[in-house]
């Protein structure tokens, strides 16, 4: 049994996070409830900094401790690193929001330090037990801070419908793994591998199924993905942004590091799982978010479909298809969070709009928000030279060497479908009769669309540290 | 030039461009001033530049020249720029047109004049990497990404139908692309890399050709356009702005037909072979076709659109007709159509910006208030329909020879558009020029001002240039055509004996 | 020299057309006119030298034009006898209209277009004539089509005009089309364009079968075939003549320039220029001997009804391409090409007279409102009456010597062949009728009663301003118009006289020198004159009797036409109706090409492809978001079902499918 | 059929049938009750798999304090139950065809389970046969599991501040007990003597 | 007859669809759903006591543990964010929660 400061050691950045949520927790209990300044929030971002570069510190190869609970490597801290990212940009968009919205509470920073430690945990996770407990830790402060605008009935609807089905989820999750701990006789997911040793068995396969229904769940895929338009819509827009880019890189990750981990010989298994739900997600995410006229839901379908994009990389099962999967992870990160960014921009007086009609002739009205929003649509519709479409090469080119061809094609012609409604929101920036103008933005709103934007539009020309990064990160599973 | 080269500097110089004209402040006539100049400066120079370039090629040698390599992404994909005989005229031709294209927009463009010219500025940088990209996805991104340009100049300063036409045009050709999108993988797959010279020099099984071909041709045949998949084309020339139309059938089509010389026949020789049969079906069924539907147009850049389907027809058929005249005479015909057809859409912005309107209806007897413009339009009209002494000639007959030498029924047919070409040339002429000028609209229409003549001068000088010696661009491509004709028939060569050493 | 001669027109054409509105139109005129006159001077030079003296074949070599792979163009003057043939009858003829035109068009406020049209058709067709290879061949036929279309479209207000010129243009362009698949096929059969090396392939080519077009013929007939149909169109040849009666749109001296005397037989120069490819088609050879006998048939039919001055001898223009066509189909080249020769005088003479008509009648060129000007215009008159008697091969003038011979041709070839029986009996019967119409002619225009009082001036003139100011009575035309006349009347009289040893009789050898090839096994020119002596007078006979005719339906007994009109309705209108051909063509070429595009517009394109592409399925896209909205319904329980169902599926899939 | 096996039978039979109510019953008091049922019956199935702490655990966590708070819920938000419950069977054949698949397929399967050669002994934590149940959970619970024990205190942080944050109200008209100012008064602050003349009134 | 592993299984297994069905079916009360839940979980912590019997491995007990813990907290939360929207909107329906569409 390793020391347990050698633990520690390796989960460095988890436990800054639990003892700044603890603290933070404190200093907000102590400050009282009278004061709504948004230092906690500050001091919350700065944790997360600090747990960032915490990750660092621990490059090295592939460390298990905890007895087999938790994992430290390459590729966790690769995600665990977009999570961050996530975060921080986060709680950077809410400051603004928050206050005019009057819900700045302290606890707010706190629910999202936790939910960001929780996952942590989840990328980390090496056993079901782990596994389970850091989706949970995520998932409930998740469910809070969906119904954080508690006098909004849209707030509360979106928190009782995201909290009932991911209740069922988690249900659906652990009758999967029980059935996996039950044949396996051991919650590790080395040991699982161990035990099926490349054979499908019937009740694996069930298990499989059920766990990754759990967790498609979290990622939002087709057909557990029905919470995530109307979550989406009635969440605050920064909790939004929250579910959208750090809590699906942890779903994610988690999800690569299962089927990588524990199944890594029964491919053809899960591979029909996620073929499965990737087709169904494209399809879904672009057919209906044609309908949208909420841009925050036309986002939940964006994000539906592009978690069936990022998992075609995944079904190819190969390491080319993991680091794909990253690559796409890290760009649509960024395409996310400077999308988030123009949507928290959309304000006028004191009031933030949503419909995609208030963006009309936004070229007129802010001729650089139009410029940069519509560079996101664009990199989301996977145009080069925009980054968007090297997330696509990546996870398309996977697939291709996987021999995937069938599912290639659908989803290049999903992605042409989906073009359509990105397309849509240029037009309507660029075409339209301007609708009134926008209040300016805050200051880090603009910051965070400024340099998304920079990197969507110019990560063409220097690709390179992406690439060599994700491609270390996805050697460490194999 | 910054440790980059000189095609670097070719495809980067417009950015540069437009990036000053991002940074000019407000919208008051100096400022539209500047804009305007630093556009027009901006393109001059990309075109000294591309002079520069071809003055240092060599059009004797069919290597890559003025090739400049760097480490792009993972070990595979490179940022590599080259050009050879058969991009080098298309270079030209770009950095050539886009000039005209400020031209033509100088005082017709009034409102968002900015974002107007950095969309041009940004599009020539698109259009020249696309000639000049030596790595297939580099290839790729620069073809995909001129769409984005292109989608918001029909879209902003277009007609009425503007938005359909926009999204048509878009969607249209990105689902062609995507598919060739994938053979791109699949060919990075088998070779390891997407370097366009180590592909060029792979052999694909022929089983395999046989898909990439149709991946690659979904993409070229859309941006062509090719019959069936031609009908963005009419929309999209309708209702962009003049030199919009100019850059899309002067340029933008050619993607397609470069493609088919660059990757197709080249990486593909048998399956072009296998698939020949099928290219001259629709090459005809598009001469033929788009011919008659070409005739009963109402309206005049509708017209021009159709027609340049079935010039394009000619190309396809001279490409796949893998001879030296076929393939020569394809190269000649794009770059002659480049000028021509450009030139036939700035006449028609000509009178559009003087009358509003492109109905053929409108119009008549124009030659009475606008002799020289009747001339103009004359000359580009029987370029267009290939009249010996234009440079429509040449590349005519040159695809016709060619295709003549491949299989006599397809120049048979091919042929016979050159009858109907006449025919709806002549009728459009006939109903815009000739007749009595009786329209109230028309009766102080004005003749060619100054900038309209210095805009039709050097096309019209280039047409008839080009017609009576089109030796500059024959010979230009010809080692490089040469060496690509040697490398299929070697390649359907080795086939063939396969194929016999099984029996 | 050669280089001046075909590039003075050039020169002309560019002055006249880039600075003739700053220039004025006097300028214009004089430079253009000038040049020419240079031009056809040192043309006459050079036919001295070539044709007659000893003077070199030569082929300046100007430059190269299109080079790829095996195929290699050059621009490249070809001087032998046939082009100073051609070059002495293009210059003449066209300095002669250029001055002609001077006083003919001084009303006409374009006239330095005018000119500069008239030098660019004369610089196109002196670069068909001189043309070294097929395709700057090629470049002159299609240069002279588009110098056509314009001065034919000249006068651009009348709709008739513009109709006409277009319908020439694609009519044309039908011709090239064979015309261009022939240079195709050489290309293919001897890898060259050139003449030099086509010609010397050519005997190696007889006989040889070619699989083309799915069948397996005679490749030198099949190409011969196409490059006549481009002959055909040019030359207006049965079936694709159509356009040449339309063309009398244009102004006169146009039609006597272009549809007269030289366009049009570039045809003839063609099959002529192209006889060493020919002589190894024999069956190529009968296709343009029955052509060229049908033209003259039919043209000759035609012509005896028509009412219009200009389509008269238009139709006659057509019937004797005819007859050339038919020399050369029997092998005499150098009969068509002399025929070619004498008619481009009196053919030339008798449209410039027609104009001269016309001036005078203030452009009235209906014959039916004419009659009774011999006094009027007396010079006219007379040169009229000789180019009718040119045409209809009076004893002596030129049309004796040319036309007569070609009958005498065709019998001698009726000997051994059924088409040279066909092409004799037509071209026979065809020359009763050619004297008739002619005679027709001159008597309903200068004897007779005069019909001017009543005619309508607007009526088929409404933009042409010429002849307001004027007083409605005939006048004499100006001087500048009346010298070309005579000097074009003396060349229908005595050009056949002089010039009839040279070309067909006892200077063949010498006069030629090869430029015209006859194979071994051609002796038609020497049989033509074994015939018996009888059949040297039945072209006389037929002369005299249409004459005769003529005089009585016109002048002894007015009216009779009228009757015999009445009494056969039928061949009436059927001859008037020119066979019906244009009525024909437009029902099975025109329309159906306009209702295939609609067609192909409107329901390909936009309800096939469009319907079915892009426009259906963003249709059916929109169909299926809303399905796919419609599921997503708010409510708990569905999504939870949704899930279920998920969940329920993927199981199924394992338990029914089994674990791969 | 030995006494386990009865008690198997019965535990279940309850259980399942319970479980039917729960989600069956007109009457959310009902289902709650019907689902503590179901927890003692599960709880006894747990012991007669020998596991007692955690059968104990279930009694005490589930319907000593999860079933009170529904119970608690049930009754606090009075909604009138009558109205409720009303469209249960319109939607019953669809839903219940696909839960019958779904039941059959995982019938099927469970009985037919097998697991892994190599299951048998490579847990993480074997069973020592010299210690109650009680005794192992905790020994491996603080050791093994520490990461594991410290994550679900967070979790159950999270739960506490999320209930807090949501539902927390802080009226400002509510008068609350403050002691520091309850031992702060003095009765110089707190009374105050008037001289009230007599028979004035008030 | 030995009671056995599928035993349990079985009833675990009908215990899980109950479960979902209950979500499933219930048209009213939002609360029955959370009660739904607690079933599953109550199917899963059965399959995971029983194969921890079976295997002689007290993992699965462990797991089962945290479970009980987990479903404490977040049948709490589910509570807390009832009440929430009970105040906002008077009614917990399950039909009632359709704001949100399309």
């Amino acid at each position: 049994m390793t020391p347990i400061s050698f633990a520690l050691a390796h989960s460095l950045p988890e436990v800054v996070l639990a003892l700044g949520a603890l603290l933070l927790l404190m200093l907000g209990v102590f400050r009282g409830r009278d004061g709504r300044d948004w230092i906690i929030s500050e001091c919350a971002i700065a944790v997360l900094g600090l747990a960032f570069l915490l990750l660092f510190s621990g490059a090295g190869p592939k460390v298990v401790v905890f007895d087999g609970a938790f994992v430290d490597d390459a590729f966790g801290r690769y995600m665990k690193g977009l999570a961050l990212i996530g975060s921080i940009v986060t709680l950077l968009l809410s400051l603004d929001y928050m206050r005019r919205e009057k819900i700045d509470l302290f606890e707010f920073p706190v629910l999202v330090l936790l939910a960001t430690l929780g996952m942590l945990m989840l990328i980390s996770a090496q056993s079901l037990l782990s596994l389970y407990l850091g989706l949970e830790l995520m998932s409930l402060a998740l469910y809070v801070i969906a119904a954080f605008h508690r006098d909004n009935v849209r707030a509360s609807e979106a928190g009782l419908k995201y909290f009932a089905l991911g209740a069922l989820s988690s249900g659906m999750l652990l009758y999967g793994a029980s059935l996996l701990y039950g044949f396996a006789g051991t919650a590790s997911l080395e040991g699982i591998a161990t035990a099926i040793q490349g054979k499908a068995n019937i009740g694996v396969v069930f298990g499989l199924v059920f766990l990754l229904a759990g967790l498609s769940f979290k990622m939002s895929v087709v057909p557990f993905h029905m919470w995530t338009p109307d979550v989406y819509e009635g969440a605050p827009t920064p909790v939004t942004t929250f579910f959208a880019s750090a809590a699906k890189m942890a779903a994610v990750a988690i999800t690569v590091r299962v089927v990588m981990t524990a199944f890594p010989g029964v491919t053809d298994q899960w591979r029909q799982i996620l073929v499965f739900v990737a087709i169904l997600s494209m399809a879904v995410g672009a057919f209906a978010a044609i309908g949208q006229s909420n841009i925050k839901r036309l986002m939940a379908y964006s994000s539906i479909g592009h978690m069936g994009f990022a998992l075609v990389g995944l079904a190819a099962g190969t390491e080319q298809g993991v680091q794909g999967v990253l690559v796409y992870m890290s760009i649509y990160l960024a395409m996310t969070l400077g999308t988030f960014a123009a949507i928290l921009s959309m304000r006028i007086g004191d009031v933030y709009v949503e419909k995609i009609s208030d963006l009309a002739g936004l070229a007129r009205t802010n001729g650089p928000m139009a410029l940069f929003l519509s560079a996101m649509m664009l990199s989301l519709a996977g145009i080069p030279p925009l980054a968007g479409f090297f997330a696509k090469w990546y996870v398309f080119n996977a697939a291709i060497q996987a021999h995937l061809y069938p599912l290639a094609v659908i989803g290049v012609l999903m992605s042409v479908v989906a073009c359509f409604y990105y397309l849509r929101i240029v037009k309507v920036i660029y075409f339209d009769e301007p609708a009134p103008g926008f209040e300016r933005a805050s200051p880090a709103v603009t910051a965070v669309l400024v340099v998304t934007s920079l990197l969507v539009v110019f990560f063409s020309f220097w690709p390179g540290p992406l690439d060599v990064a994700a491609a270390a990160a996805a050697k460490s599973l194999f | 030039m910054f440790g980059f080269g000189l095609l670097s500097g070719l495809i980067f110089l417009p950015l540069v461009g437009a990036a000053f004209i991002l940074l000019q402040r407000g919208d008051d006539e100096a400022t539209r001033c500047n804009v305007r100049w630093a556009a027009l400066i901006t393109t001059l120079v990309t075109f000294a530049l591309s002079l520069w370039a071809w003055h240092l090629y060599d059009p004797s040698s069919a290597a890559f020249q003025l090739v400049e390599e760097r480490r792009w992404i993972g070990s595979g994909l490179i940022y590599k720029l080259g050009v050879d005989g058969m991009s080098m005229p298309f270079v030209l031709l770009t950095t050539f047109l886009m000039p005209f294209c400020i031209g033509a927009s100088w005082v017709t463009i009034e409102h968002r004049l900015k974002e107007y010219m950095v969309a041009f500025l940004v599009l020539e940088t698109l259009m020249i990497g696309v000639f000049c990209a030596l790595d297939l996805v580099l290839f790729y991104v620069f073809f995909e990404g001129g769409l984005i340009p292109m989608f918001l100049i029909i879209g902003i300063w277009g007609g009425k139908r503007r938005i359909y036409a926009s999204f048509k045009f878009f969607l249209y050709t990105l689902i062609g692309s995507l598919l060739m999108l994938l053979a791109i993988m699949a060919m990075y797959g088998v070779a390891g890399t997407t370097d366009i010279t180590v592909l060029l020099k792979t052999n694909f099984p022929v089983s395999m050709q046989k898909y990439l071909w149709l991946a690659f041709f979904a993409s070229f045949a859309v941006k062509m356009p090719m019959w069936p998949v031609h009908t963005w084309l009419p929309d999209a020339h309708v209702e962009a702005p003049t030199a919009g139309s100019v850059i899309l059938a002067g340029i933008l089509l050619k993607m397609g037909g470069y493609g088919f010389i660059r990757f197709s026949l080249p990486m593909f020789p048998d399956a072009s072979q296998y698939f020949a049969p099928l290219v001259w079906t629709l090459s005809i069924i598009a001469i033929v076709y788009t011919s008659l539907v070409a005739m009963v147009q109402e309206d005049m850049k509708k017209l021009i659109a159709y027609s340049s389907v079935a010039h394009m027809g000619f190309v396809t058929m001279g490409l796949f007709s893998m001879n030296a005249q076929g393939v020569q005479g394809a190269v000649f015909q794009m770059v002659s159509h480049g000028f021509v057809s450009g030139a036939l859409f700035l006449c028609v912005g000509v009178v559009y910006d003087r009358i509003h309107t492109r109905d053929i209806a409108a119009y008549g007897g124009l030659a009475q208030r606008m002799p020289l413009y009747a001339l103009v339009f004359m000359v580009f009209t029987m370029a267009n329909v290939g009249l010996p002494g234009t440079s429509g000639f040449v590349g005519e007959f040159l695809t016709l020879i060619g295709a003549f030498n491949a299989n006599a029924w397809v120049a048979f047919f091919a042929t016979s558009g050159v009858i109907l070409s006449a025919a709806y040339a002549l009728y459009l002429y006939r109903r815009v020029i000739f007749g009595v000028l009786e329209k109230p609209a028309l009766v102080g229409i004005n003749d060619l001002d100054a900038r309209e003549i210095a805009l039709f001068a050097p096309l019209l000088l280039l047409t008839i240039y080009y017609g009576v010696h089109p030796g500059p661009i024959l010979d230009a491509c010809a080692a490089s055509v040469d060496q690509l004709l040697k490398g299929v028939d070697a390649a359907l060569a080795v086939t063939k004996t396969a194929a016999l050493a099984l029996h | 020299m050669y280089t001046a001669i075909v590039f003075l027109p050039l020169l002309g054409f560019l002055i006249a057309g880039a600075f003739g509105r700053s220039l004025g139109p006097r300028p214009s005129e004089l430079v253009t006119t000038g040049l020419l006159a240079v031009s056809a001077v040192l043309s006459w030079v050079a036919f001295i030298h070539v044709g007659l003296g000893a003077g070199p074949f030569t082929t300046p070599v100007l430059g190269d034009w299109i080079t790829s792979g095996a195929l290699k163009i050059d621009w490249a003057l070809r001087i032998d006898t046939l082009t100073v043939v051609m070059l002495v009858v293009v210059t003449s003829v066209s300095s002669l209209v250029h001055l002609y035109s001077i006083g003919y068009m001084h009303e006409d406020p374009s006239r330095p277009r005018f000119f500069a049209y008239l030098s660019l058709f004369t610089f196109a067709m002196l670069m068909l004539v001189t043309a070294d290879n097929l395709v700057q061949m090629f470049f002159g036929w299609e240069g002279v089509g588009l110098a056509s279309y314009l001065l034919i479209g000249f006068w651009y207000e009348k709709p008739s005009a513009c109709a006409a010129a277009i319908k020439a243009f694609v009519v044309n362009r039908v011709g090239d089309f064979g015309f261009a698949l022939g240079i195709f096929l050489v290309f293919v059969l001897t890898g060259s364009v050139a003449f030099d090396t086509i010609f010397a392939a050519a005997p190696g080519l007889a006989n040889k079968p070619i699989h083309i077009f799915g069948l397996n013929a005679d490749a030198m007939t099949v190409a011969c075939l196409l490059l006549f149909m481009g002959a055909m169109g040019k030359s207006a040849q049965f079936l694709l003549h159509t356009w040449l009666p339309d063309a009398m749109e244009g102004p006169t001296p146009v039609s006597a320039l272009i549809h007269a005397a030289t366009m049009v037989t570039a045809g003839v120069f063609m099959v002529a220029r192209l006889s060493p490819l020919f002589e190894q088609a024999p069956a190529a050879l009968t296709v343009v001997t029955i052509v060229g006998a049908t033209t003259a048939f039919f043209a000759a039919t035609v012509g005896l009804v028509q009412n219009d001055i200009k389509r008269v001898i238009a139709y006659s223009t057509c019937s004797q391409l005819g007859y050339m066509f038919v020399a050369l189909g029997v092998g005499g080249y150098a009969l068509g090409v002399f025929h070619l020769f004498t008619h481009a005088f009196f053919k030339a003479l008798l449209f410039l007279g027609a104009g001269s008509v016309i001036h005078a009648m203030h452009h009235e060129q209906d014959m039916r409102n004419m009659g009774g000007l011999r006094k009027d215009i007396p010079f006219t008159f007379w040169m009229m009456t000789i180019g009718t008697l040119a045409l209809t091969g009076f004893p002596f003038t030129a049309g004796y010597f040319s036309k007569d011979a070609i009958i005498e041709a065709a019998y001698a070839s009726a000997l051994h062949s059924n088409a040279g029986v066909y092409a004799f009996l037509l071209i026979v019967i065809a020359a009763g009728f050619t004297s008739f119409y002619s005679w027709r002619l001159v008597f309903m225009t200068f004897f007779g009663e005069r019909h001017v009082a009543h005619h309508d001036h607007g009526h088929a003139h409404a933009n042409d301003d010429h002849g307001h100011g004027h007083d409605h009575t005939p006048h004499e035309s100006p001087v500048v118009m009346l010298i070309p006349l005579a000097l074009l009347g003396l060349g229908a009289l005595f050009a056949g006289l002089v010039f009839s040893s040279p070309f067909i009789g006892h200077g063949y050898d010498g006069f030629w020198k090869g430029a015209l090839f006859t194979g071994k096994d051609n002796h038609i020119l020497h049989a033509m004159h074994e015939i018996p002596h009888a059949v040297g007078y039945v072209p006389f006979v037929m002369m005299l009797g249409g004459f005769l005719l003529a005089l009585y339906v016109y002048v002894i007994a007015p009216g009779t036409a009228q009757r015999i009109a009445a009494s056969n309705p039928l061949l009436y209108k059927f001859l008037l109706n020119k066979w019906y051909f244009d009525e024909l063509y437009d029902l099975i070429f025109v329309r159906p090409a306009f209702w295939l595009g609609r067609l192909f517009w409107k329901g390909g394109d936009g309800r096939i492809i469009d319907g079915m592409g892009p426009d259906g399925i963003s249709a059916r896209v929109i169909d299926v978001t809303n399905r796919v909205v419609r599921l997503q319904t708010g409510y708990l329980y569905h999504y939870a079902f949704a899930m279920l169902i998920g969940v329920a599926a993927l199981i199924s899939w394992y338990l029914v499918g089994g674990v791969h | 059929m030995n006494v386990a096996t009865v008690f198997f039978y019965l535990f279940s039979a309850v259980m399942i049938a319970s479980a039917f109510m729960v989600i069956a019953a007109r009457n959310p008091v009902h289902s709650v009750l019907f689902l503590i049922l179901a927890f003692v019956n599960a709880s006894g199935l747990f012991l007669l798999m020998g596991a007692e702490f955690l059968a104990m655990i279930l009694v005490v966590v589930y319907v000593g304090a999860v079933a009170v708070l529904f119970l608690f819920v049930v009754m606090m938000l009075d909604v009138d139950f009558a109205e409720l419950k009303q469209g249960f069977l319109q939607y019953l054949p669809i839903g219940s065809v696909i839960g019958i698949v779904v039941a059959i397929e995982l019938l099927l399967v469970m009985v037919g389970f097998t697991q892994s050669d190599a299951a048998l002994g490579a847990g993480a934590a074997p069973v020592q046969a010299n210690m109650s149940n009680t005794e192992a959970l905790g020994l491996v619970l603080y050791t093994k599991y520490v990461y594991l024990f410290q994550a679900s205190g967070l979790v159950l942080l999270t739960a506490m501040i999320g209930a807090i944050v949501l539902t927390l109200r802080h009226k400002p008209d509510v008068k609350r007990q403050v002691i520091a100012e309850q031992n702060a008064r003095t009765r110089a602050d707190a009374i105050e003597i008037k001289k009230a003349p007599s028979r004035a009134g008030v | 007859m030995q009671i056995g592993l599928t035993h349990y299984l079985s009833v675990a297994a009908i215990l899980f669809t109950l479960g979902v069905l209950g979500i499933i079916l219930n048209r009213k009360n939002i609360i029955i759903i959370l009660m739904s839940v607690e079933l599953i979980l109550l199917s899963v912590n059965i399959n995971l006591v029983t194969f921890s019997t079976f295997l002689g491995d007290l993992t699965g007990q462990v797991f089962s543990l945290f479970i009980l813990t987990v479903a404490a907290a977040e049948a709490a939360i589910g509570l807390a964010i009832l009440v929430t929207y009970y105040r906002n909107r008077g009614s917990i329906a399950v039909e009632d929660i359709n704001m949100m569409k399309g």
